[in-house]
């Protein structure tokens, strides 16, 4: 057991995160819209056989696609389900259509719904009150989904629960070693993810002093207060991107498609990626670096702010 | 390349006659496919003015690319603000903020209520769709709804399976919802509004296309505007900006 | 009538801001946290003898106690009074306590329910909910404070309704022409204010090139989609403080307490400081300069971050 | 200025013994004035690391000087995070990360429920008071909630004027409640800590106190822990600190 505190801080393995905070049965939210979303986690709950998961995402990408397809998860909460950009996650969907191989629940919201869920699960309420639903299916196929009067007799809105996952996984672009997060572009419900959630696992791209965590306390969307255990394993998002570092590697998300849809292709493909390689590491030796010099950007820096040193008069 | 612009897809009409829709427009949600491409189209040519709103969190989005997906890193890079999820949905689009926003769709009815989720029963779905994504409410929300979807008798259809995003009901939407609802619908046939009891009908018809034909790609009896007129085919400008910029490996427009 | 768009963008004087933009009769929202209030705005409305205002404020600071001995308000909507680390507000007091020299209308919350109110507002929703109130005093004395039953049968919350103002004024560090406005340091409510209300006057310390906020679109707190007018006034908060660009003036905020106490040195204080004068800018040169020698701190940047440039392929 | 730890204040006693009360604890609400001086001497003294957080909007200042208020730059400056105030009621407060709250009262009962609002009737008040601030969600949401006022039988009374923020009630808080409520209250005459069944009793006693003068300044008869124990005056480090630090113009601590 190497997650907590101390002079190390929180920082351990993705391999003893896992091991030590993923239990069989519980409920896991992978977050990040698009960006940051952390594929080598999900490969590491994969190669440790972890069973019976619900999983959380807004958007089940690719690597639900594959953890589904591996067996890890028996329930899916989410919001919208594809391949953006491309088309559909077929083993998912196998699943829903057919029960091949085995059934898979799924408990469906909007997004706007989904990011309320976490957003009630991080402010501890009971409910959020949002303005969708009406008239929808949703409701109907969804019981967790209630309609509500304005207290002030000025109308209806929907309510969704709070969502607070056993654990979240967030990647984030810099963490220090007590779990402290700067995160730019696209936020997705990074934090309301972090906050709602019992347990927290941040990965992250650069492991840096806890002074440049500091130096713009503004950026900071997750302190280590709510964050059990660091790791650090950069490109850690591939195909998905972390802005500033690398692009979406979207022949990536092309290439998935024909893999998907033919489930003896998929399971080649989980043995050559996941269960024959033990670490991160091994993946991004099996890429080779022909692709990163593609996906990687030219620097575009931000202007600096001056947040003032303020000492004794 | 320079493009001729007596050949072009049905794709290349049904996104040129959605950009032209957006002339005057300020604020606008951009969806993914169809729609990012007719946004970004609209930038380029009737408003350049359309402030870029997508729901993975960017207001006032300067792509320096055409967007892969809504969550593309081209669409922070330069932008005016970038913000969480919840911020987007609560003080956008839920307050009232978007002029309008373009919805794509498997199947729709004559009312303008979007089915993205199955097709189907639920339970054990013929085909499993996506589901809302944010179109729910969307809907519900945005002043105005553009829907840009191909149009045949399984997508136009009599009863959708399944409502994920609410149009105009039966004929009416409550006082109390903030939107309008469906204002617009462009399919690679025509143009479709609809009338004060909201229920669709066509406006334009695309070069080349008869009342027929819509009438043969509709599951019901699809009405027609006594004024009804004709698209203009697309533009040299508009297939070169498609073609060479905008979706150079044609994905969405071939 | 200079507020608008056009090549200029929506830049204008602070007198033709509050004169297009603030009515007698209007709710207006000054707010900024202890950071960021625009104190030069609330000098402006005293000076164009504006009536009748309800004033919005979590905390009716020095600005509102001048505000309301001036006799601009007859209305305080606010969560916590006082002159903060001195003591009271003593010409809101008087008011209050003696109807000396009128009465002055209270609507009161707890931080809490005012934050909740602003992003109601903001969010166009009809109430938000809240874990506060419960066997406090404050709803019987606010109707507007409701308790309301979790649709999913596990308690009570308490609501507040929605705060929209016809006008709120925001002080930022760095705005465009277009009112994209960058904040940092204490955050307040500024966001939520702004897009809570019907009209927003930005006020800044720097007028910037728009690429200045577009390198740092996750610094942006407010855009110039809600906004109105854009007034370029450095120091327009003192005696509150600008993070980075000058501190709060403490010696202001203890000198105040004997002011406010006495009606007629309070006259002569409005007299002398706001009536007397027609801007900021002679406000700030009968100040002189050696206050800002002792208010303006060192420079200490933000570590820069990388949103990388994304371009054709 | 070297302190001699027999010439103290009262108010300097009563910092002393309120930062000794936050030994152990790791997330700390402050409040303004009293508060802050006790939440930073604690972090000098018995509790290094002690987060601490401002209704301003921060979590883990790392306060270079001390703040005079509880809105001061100093507080932004090197800290760990900086968001709004919305969030830090929501995300920390409401969701229960906050280990200890300090909150001042003008007034308090034997249960402690406080008032800041009026003494008198609400509508016209003969002194009217801050009001709520932070306090009555605070009162409510943190785990422990900890109390320090200056005592007379004016401000330790046997009714409220007004309950700002709710203590144990009339002795039971409702089990759906976040917070654990009052836990601990300290003046200028000792420390109280509160029984099973929510009533105030006093549990240590400034040095040079005696129960009667705590009787004499208390509105209601309190009790008196029979385990009684003495405080121990302010160190040559704490009066240090306060002196030369955290408060050297005294305005808290003398």
């Amino acid at each position: 057991m190497s997650v907590g505190g101390g002079a190390g801080g929180k920082v351990t393995t993705m391999h003893d995160a896992v091991a030590d905070l993923v239990k069989d049965g519980d409920t896991v939210a992978i977050e990040g819209f698009t960006h940051l979303i952390c594929f080598a986690a999900g490969h590491e709950i994969i190669r440790q056989g972890k069973r019976d998961l619900t999983l959380c995402r807004m958007t089940p990408d690719v690597i639900y696609d594959q953890m589904i397809a591996a067996g890890v998860a028996s329930k899916l909460v989410f919001s919208w389900l594809g391949n953006p950009g491309v088309g559909s996650l077929h083993a998912i969907r196998r699943r829903v259509e057919r029960s091949d191989p085995a059934p898979l629940e799924l408990e469906e919201y909007s997004h706007f719904g989904m990011v309320s869920r976490y957003t009630a699960g991080a402010s501890g309420l009971p409910f959020m009150p949002l303005r969708s639903y009406h008239s929808s299916d949703l409701p109907k196929v969804n019981p967790r989904i209630v309609e509500l009067e304005s207290p002030y007799g000025d109308g209806t809105v929907y309510a969704v629960p709070p969502l607070n996952p056993d654990l979240s996984i967030v990647h984030v672009q810099r963490a220090d070693k007590d779990g402290n997060c700067h995160v730019w572009g696209f936020l997705g419900c990074q934090k309301e993810a972090a906050f709602a959630a019992r347990k927290v696992i941040v990965v992250c791209e650069e492991l840096v002093n806890g002074r440049v965590i500091r130096s713009d306390p503004n950026r900071t969307i997750i302190p280590g207060l709510v964050v059990d255990a660091v790791v650090a394993e950069p490109r850690a998002c591939h195909p998905s991107f972390a802005q500033g570092y690398y692009d979406r590697d979207n022949r990536f998300y092309v290439a998935w498609d024909p893999i998907s849809r033919d489930p003896a292709k998929l399971d080649a493909w989980l043995e050559e990626w996941v269960y024959g390689l033990a670490t991160h590491n091994d993946y991004l030796a099996k890429m080779g670096t022909e692709a990163w010099d593609r996906l990687t950007p030219e620097q575009c820096l931000s202007e600096p702010v001056d947040y003032g040193a303020y000492s004794p008069g | 390349m320079s493009a001729n612009p007596a050949e072009y897809s049905v794709n290349e009409m049904m996104i040129a006659a959605s950009a032209r829709q957006l002339e005057g427009e300020r604020v606008c949600f951009v969806g993914i496919g169809p729609p990012n491409i007719a946004c970004n189209l609209a930038r380029r040519t009737v408003t350049p003015a359309l402030e870029l709103v997508y729901e993975a969190g960017v207001y006032g989005a300067d792509p320096q690319r055409l967007p892969l997906s809504i969550g593309d890193p081209t669409l922070v890079t330069g932008a005016v603000s970038v913000t969480s999820m919840f911020e987007i949905f609560s003080f956008y689009l839920q307050r009232g903020l978007i002029d309008v926003a373009f919805l794509g769709a498997s199947q729709i009815d004559r009312f303008g209520n979007i089915n993205t989720t199955v097709v189907g029963g639920y339970d054990k779905p013929k085909v499993r769709l996506p589901g809302s994504g944010g179109a729910c409410e969307i809907s519900i929300n945005a002043n105005r709804v553009f829907v840009i979807m191909p149009q045949t008798r399984r997508s136009f259809v009599e009863e959708v399976d399944f409502v994920t995003s609410p149009g105009h009901l039966a004929g009416k939407r409550p006082a109390e919802w903030l939107g309008g609802g469906p204002y617009v619908v462009v399919t690679g046939l025509g143009v479709y509004r609809f009338g004060d009891d909201g229920v669709m009908y066509l406006s334009r018809m695309h070069p080349g296309v008869t009342v027929e034909q819509v009438q043969a790609n509709t599951g019901w009896d699809m009405r027609v505007s006594p004024d009804l007129v004709a698209t203009d085919p697309p533009s040299e400008l508009e297939l070169n900006l498609m073609r060479n910029e905008l979706d150079p490996e044609g994905v969405y427009t071939r």
